[in-house]
């Protein structure tokens, strides 16, 4: 017994330990929704797939200190590729995956290149300028994306089997726990610590050999994978995508999830996209008067209100203030009981 | 009319280092004040925290008694306080001759005896006189000002300072990367500009000269004045060989 | 023929369009940051103009005239809160913020667009509102005249331009060219560029470059929501004002700037209309690959030359 | 056609010859990794006797058994030792093979390129032969006539390219033989729009020597140093510089992230280290080029790149011993007294094992017993990892103190160089810096 309960410590201090128990927290959701009377359960799966996509925004942004407005069209190809691979072509989630990255890797490649080659501000306009493109694409290639009036998914199959949307949803949070690992691990890896380095200076990163665009360029497309994965799972999940929805403002609202809950950490990245997008449709999609009308888009200007705020006051984002408060609170509480044993 | 300035206990905080530690000095009206020093001694943020480009941690300055500490760089400028920083910093997008006008950007009309005088009238004598002592600015007043050779955006610097028409004329390292020929022309103009009752306060490496037509002069090392005396006294001291030429 | 006309009105439409680009460029020489804002900005003004022109949307499609007296005043009360909101932007939000990063910067005027779109149905309704074409009710007066003379002029000699066109690049033009020469010969002008020039030395010679980076916000904003009203009602369809409607021309404008190079002011001008005349080249032979064509087309070209056809390299010291 | 071919084939040949140094250059990092691993494994198992023993101890058991135990864990850890001393000499050896390999490759090409810079050199010596005789025919014959003169003007500007250039390949040369000359700058000049901030100035740095470049402010000390770590591509002239093998490298072919391949390093003037990395990463960071874990090793965190971090944070916690900062290694940078912020920077410049050091402006912002201390360190450093240091510096007493050769400039010139005292001395330095008459 005593030997488990070393066991167990040693595990627990682990970093992955953290990210597991979350899944497994998540996994109770379906459950827990069967005494709720509103089904919470697809709000959670599009926050989670939102929570991948911000994932690999966070480490473009925060690591690489780089923004990037083309998130929704790599989502977007994420959405279409399985729709064209599973669907179309009758063949399974693997092939679709390597075709989405494939397509994703390749139009990354060729916009992050120019663009970071330049200056990293560039790369703002210049993917703002894909999604420009992307929308028109999309319209255009209806076979494969439905055109204007957008396109539905049959079903999920996974090794030939097609599955429940409950089922899909287990599959989601298992996939947001190898995201939250795999980000964890390339934070903590040569890759992360130089993108830091060339975040914080150029001239000093290059002269420690570090091909400085090499490393913005691998943080962008990882980024972009990380979208293409998430609009997989959208598809996989919600079963319907149509081009003109993937516009400006999804890739601003994953920008505001990652800049307000802290760029650089992936609990942080998490509160973000559960107050953007969690709260919106947990909540006010909820209240009738909210969601529709004038307020539609009224998230729109909390996020928008909090992305300033926080770069204005916090620009380590709302993580960064938690610590800080609880901290605080150690302290004082140290401080209360060093003084209740002097008296 | 000429200005006095007063710094009073002045401490400035880089961050990780302090770069100047309770300096405290005086430059009388009329006079010519060299600030010398090696490099790191803190002297180009001494004349950069009295030009407003660097705030002030703690301590005072005074402008003829009035104060004028972390006030905007702009507000300092219309106050007749003029400057040349260091490493020329020459406007790279504008000509020479549009550089210069920049200097005389906050000129005001003035008013003489009853006459006034146009802002106008006032930049093109300030021009012409400016042309009178840097003739090669003259020529070269049509070209790119980035394409100028070292010495002569050393002296667009310096002219573009006095085309403010400045009572208080701020130099950091007017030698800097110039022939010594060029060195002794700019230094016969410093004179000439002291004639006219003008202040001037002079960071410079060169210290020979800079004693020579100096009245007064401040020793920093790392941040605190380590001499000061006259510069007559000053030019005799072994000391500061040392301090520039090691043991 | 065919390709006269093409140039012609290529030049012609991208008259407004400088207009945006002028002002991504003023404010990125001045900040150093790129403006992702300046659409929303100027769609604000847009609906405030058919707001104020029409109250309530005509559903038949039927785009009542106004008159030229409230057309003047709609475009002005427009381009009059567009320069607030944007001067607001660098005195409220950029001087609060110490430490701000140019990125810093940019994902402030990104959450900006996020605000604007918020906000725009709140204060405008859902549905989508009409400009009509500016000039429709100057008839009868002096550039009424010359104006039909030209148009005329040139459909005589085979080459068909439209009249509201012609209006809003004169419009442009002239605006644009008062802000050149005010560049180049003003106070003001002098002020812009030896702040774009170094900031420091700038205010070190007397310039406030406080107030100099505010009135390039404001000027900017001002721009944007002229060249949104412009823009909406070239297009004189029903329901040419939509929330998103200025995206693609901000993409155009800043695609403009990178061919142009961000360096000058006459550069990313020159992009403008470089770049209307091969979009218009492109789209009508390659739908609907042209737009792809054409900013590919501008990547590689920045590839070749990063700084841009027009831009200067000024070497920095380390 | 014909040139234009030759030209192609050379250029192709250049990119060759540089793709394989590279290749090279890699390679020897897979040896200075070798050399820490050594030094990890030692450490490893020293730790693991020391585990296993005290283990023993714990039990109860007779001094005799604990003898014996000993013994055995002795033998164990011996011989896990010589097994992984083994290994990696055989991964060296490896190493060293595929050394010679590249090496065979690229030599052709070498060869190729110096049989063709000796044909440039002959047809330039055979053209410079020509312009003396136009030069001295021109003056004999035309004697008055202006004309002639601009002639002869033109002509001797040619003539005087011409000898810069074959300067320029025989200091190539005189380096290639010269295995002791660490650094040779050849007619180096850097201009700024009109300023000529570097103007043809040539020097050598020798192997194992502190090398002080000094001179008044704007002399171009710093564009020196950045044309050498090639963060400013020069106007004219070239460095060489002698590697680990001896082997003769043009700076000028390598980017700004190659030059700590061939075992240069620098520091910073203002200590630029990544404030949100702790000090232990911060010279993790410094070790980067010695990491070969691909993207997806890192990803998923195979042991290949967990083994890396091992070897070279034990590499870290070594360097931070000796210079006395292990305390700060998992404090963050920021808010560190600057004394200990600049120890990090040269920690970290420490990390690949270089054999030459460029420090700018090290001793800014220390008061006078820090920079004493940094005298110190500097000569210890230098003798403990065989480096050969350069060093830009204002503070004359350090560069007088520690420099083997000083080099004094001003205006992007050379005005003297020699050792310490001679350059206290010479007049034109004190000139240069006082101004005098």
């Amino acid at each position: 017994m005593e030997k488990f309960k070393l066991h167990f410590k040693r595990i627990s201090k682990h970093p992955f330990f953290g990210f597991v128990l979350f899944g497994l927290a998540l996994s109770l959701i379906p459950i827990f929704n069967n005494f709720l009377p509103v089904s919470f359960v697809d709000s959670a799966a599009k926050t989670l797939i939102y929570f991948i996509v911000a994932l690999g925004f966070a480490l473009l942004i925060g690591y690489g200190g780089l923004a990037s407005l083309g998130t929704s069209s790599f989502i977007a190809i994420g959405t279409f590729a399985i729709y064209t691979v599973m669907d179309l072509l009758n063949m399974p989630f693997a092939l679709a995956i390597l075709i989405g990255v494939i397509v994703a890797l390749m139009v990354g490649v060729i916009f992050g290149f120019v663009s970071l080659r330049i200056e990293g501000m560039y790369l703002a306009i210049v993917t703002l300028g894909l999604s420009e493109i992307m929308i028109e694409l999309f319209k255009n290639f209806d076979k494969f994306t439905g055109g204007v009036s957008g396109t539905t998914f049959s079903s999920f199959r996974l090794l030939g089997q097609s599955l429940s949307t409950n089922q899909t949803f287990f599959i989601i949070i298992i996939a947001v726990v190898i995201a939250m690992i795999l980000t964890y691990n390339l934070i903590n890896s040569p890759t992360g610590r130089a993108l830091l380095a060339a975040k914080n200076s150029d001239s000093a990163a290059r002269a420690m050999g570090i091909s400085v665009i090499k490393y913005r360029l691998i943080a962008f497309m990882v980024s972009t994978v990380y979208a293409v994965i998430g609009g997989m799972f959208y598809m996989a999940y919600i079963k319907f995508s149509m081009g003109s929805t993937w516009g400006l403002a999804v890739s601003l609202n994953i920008l505001a999830a990652v800049v307000v809950g802290g760029s650089k950490s992936i609990w942080g990245v998490f509160i973000g996209t559960f107050i953007i997008f969690g709260l919106d449709l947990m909540v006010f999609q909820q209240i009738p008067f909210l969601s529709q009308g004038a307020f539609a888009n009224f998230s729109f200007v909390i996020s928008g209100v909090l992305i300033i705020v926080v770069v204005m006051y916090y620009p380590s984002g709302l993580i960064g203030l938690f610590k800080k408060m609880t901290f605080k609170l150690k302290n004082k509480l140290a401080k209360k009981s060093k003084g209740e044993r002097k008296s | 009319m000429p200005l006095t300035l007063e710094l009073k206990n002045l401490v400035v905080d880089y961050g990780i280092v302090k770069a100047l530690k309770d300096v405290s000095m005086t430059v009388e009206t009329g006079s010519i004040v060299a600030i010398l020093g090696a490099n790191g001694a803190g002297k180009t943020t001494l004349i950069k925290s009295v030009s407003g480009a660097v705030k002030v941690a703690s301590g005072k300055i005074l402008l003829d008694g009035e104060e004028i500490t972390n006030s905007e760089p702009y507000k300092i400028a219309e106050k007749n306080v003029m400057q040349s920083p260091e490493g020329r910093m020459i406007l790279a997008g504008l000509t020479v001759e549009e550089n210069l006008l920049v200097g005389a950007y906050s000129l005001k009309s003035l008013k003489i005896d009853g006459q006034t005088i146009s802002k106008k009238q006032r930049t093109n004598d300030l021009l012409t006189k400016v042309f009178n002592y840097f003739p090669i600015l003259k020529e070269r007043r049509k070209q790119q000002a980035s394409t100028l050779s070292g010495g002569e955006q050393q002296m667009l610097a310096i002219g573009r300072a006095l085309m403010g028409d400045p009572e208080l004329l701020l130099l950091d390292e007017p030698s800097l990367g110039l022939a010594p020929l060029i060195v002794k022309d700019i230094f016969e103009i410093l004179k000439q500009i002291k004639k006219e009752g003008k202040t001037i306060l002079i960071v410079e490496q060169n210290a020979y000269q800079t004693l020579k037509i100096a009245d007064y002069a401040y020793v920093l090392e790392l941040g605190k004045v380590k001499f000061e005396g006259k510069a007559k006294d000053l030019i005799k001291d072994e000391q500061l060989m040392k301090a520039y030429l090691g043991e | 023929m065919y390709i006269i006309e093409l140039i012609i009105n290529s030049i012609l439409q991208s008259g407004p369009l400088a207009l945006a680009t002028f002002a991504i460029v003023l404010i990125f020489r001045t900040s150093f940051t790129t403006n992702f804002a300046q659409g929303m900005i100027g769609t604000v003004a847009a609906f405030i103009t058919t707001y104020i022109l029409m109250p309530s949307p005509d559903i038949t499609g039927n785009v009542p005239s106004p008159t030229f007296l409230t057309y003047l005043i709609a475009i002005s009360v427009g381009i009059i809160v567009s320069f607030i909101i944007s001067m607001l932007v660098d005195i409220v939000i950029f001087r609060n913020s110490k430490y701000i990063t140019p990125v810093g910067k940019q994902i402030v005027t990104m959450g900006i667009v996020l605000i604007i779109t918020g906000l725009i149905p709140f204060f405008f309704g859902i549905s989508d509102r009409s400009l009509p074409r500016i000039g429709a009710n100057l008839e009868g007066t002096f550039i009424d005249t010359i104006l039909l003379s030209g148009v005329e002029g040139l459909r005589d000699i085979g080459i068909f331009v439209k009249y509201h066109m012609v209006l809003g690049f004169l419009i442009s033009f002239i605006i644009i060219g008062t802000l050149f020469i005010m560049l180049k010969y003003t106070r003001w002008g002098l002020g812009v560029r030896a702040t774009a020039s170094n900031e420091n030395v700038a205010s070190m010679m007397g310039i406030n470059t406080r107030f100099i980076t505010a009135m390039s916000w404001a000027i900017a904003g001002g721009l944007g929501a002229l060249a949104a009203i412009l823009i909406s009602s070239n297009k004189g369809t029903f329901g040419n004002v939509t929330v998103y409607f200025m995206v693609a021309i901000q993409v155009q404008a800043f695609f403009a700037a990178i061919l142009g190079g961000f360096s000058t002011f006459h550069g990313p001008i020159i992009g403008i209309i470089l770049l209307t005349f091969f979009k218009n080249l492109f789209t009508s032979y390659l739908n609907p690959w042209g737009n792809t064509v054409l900013y590919l087309f501008v990547l590689l070209i920045v590839l070749i030359k990063p700084l841009g056809l027009f831009g200067k390299k000024i070497a920095k010291k380390v | 056609m014909k040139p234009l071919f030759e030209k192609m084939k050379h250029l192709l040949n250049q990119f060759l010859r540089i793709y394989y140094t590279k290749k090279l250059l890699k390679l020897n990092k897979k040896k200075v990794f070798n050399e820490n691993e050594m030094t990890f494994k030692n450490h490893q198992l020293e730790q693991k006797k020391e585990r296993l023993i005290s283990k023993t101890e714990s039990k109860e058991l007779s001094e005799a058994e604990v003898q014996t135990k000993r013994q055995e864990i002795e033998i164990r850890i011996e011989k896990e030792l010589t097994e992984a001393k083994q290994n990696i000499i055989t991964k060296s050896a490896d190493i060293e093979n595929k050394i010679i390999k590249m090496k065979a490759k690229r030599d052709n090409l070498q060869n190729a390129l110096i049989s063709k810079i000796e044909n440039d050199l002959l047809a330039l010596k055979e053209k410079n032969t020509h312009l003396e005789k136009v030069i001295s025919e021109a003056k004999k014959t035309n004697k008055d006539l202006n004309q002639a003169d601009e002639l002869i003007q033109e002509k001797e500007e040619e003539l005087k390219n011409n000898l810069r250039k074959i300067n320029i390949i025989e200091s190539r040369k005189n380096t290639e033989e010269n295995t002791d000359i660490h650094l040779s700058l050849s007619h180096l000049t850097m201009k700024f729009g009109g300023l000529k901030a570097v103007d043809d100035l040539s020097f050598d740095v020798k192997k194992g020597e502190i090398f002080g470049l000094i001179g008044p402010n704007g002399a171009g000390k710093t564009t020196v140093f950045n044309c050498i770590t090639q963060f400013y591509k020069p106007n004219g002239g070239d460095i060489y510089y002698n590697d680990s093998n001896n082997e003769t490298n043009s700076l000028l072919d390598f980017k700004v992230h190659d030059i700590i391949n061939l075992g240069i390093v620098r520091t910073f003037q203002n200590v630029e280290l990544v404030w949100e990395l702790s000090v232990l990463d911060n010279l993790l960071v410094g070790a980067h080029s010695l990491y070969s874990a691909g993207f997806f090793s890192q990803l998923l965190h195979l042991p290949k790149i967990r083994y890396e971090e091992k070897v070279l944070k034990t590499r870290a916690l070594e360097v931070l011993k000796k210079l006395d900062i292990l305390a700060y290694k998992d404090a963050l940078p920021y808010g560190l007294p600057y004394g200990v912020l600049k120890k990090i920077e040269f920690a970290r410049t420490l990390m690949t094992k270089p054999n030459l050091i460029i420090l700018d402006e090290p001793a800014a912002g220390l008061n006078d017993a820090e920079t004493k201390e940094l005298a110190q360190l500097i000569k210890s450093l230098r003798d403990e990892f065989n480096l050969t240091i350069f060093l830009v510096e204002h503070d004359m007493g350090l560069v007088m103190e520690v420099c083997d050769t000083i080099c004094a400039i001003s205006f992007g010139k050379k005005i003297a160089i020699g050792s310490p005292s001679e350059i206290q001395k010479h007049p034109k330095v004190q000139e240069a810096y006082l101004g005098g008459e």
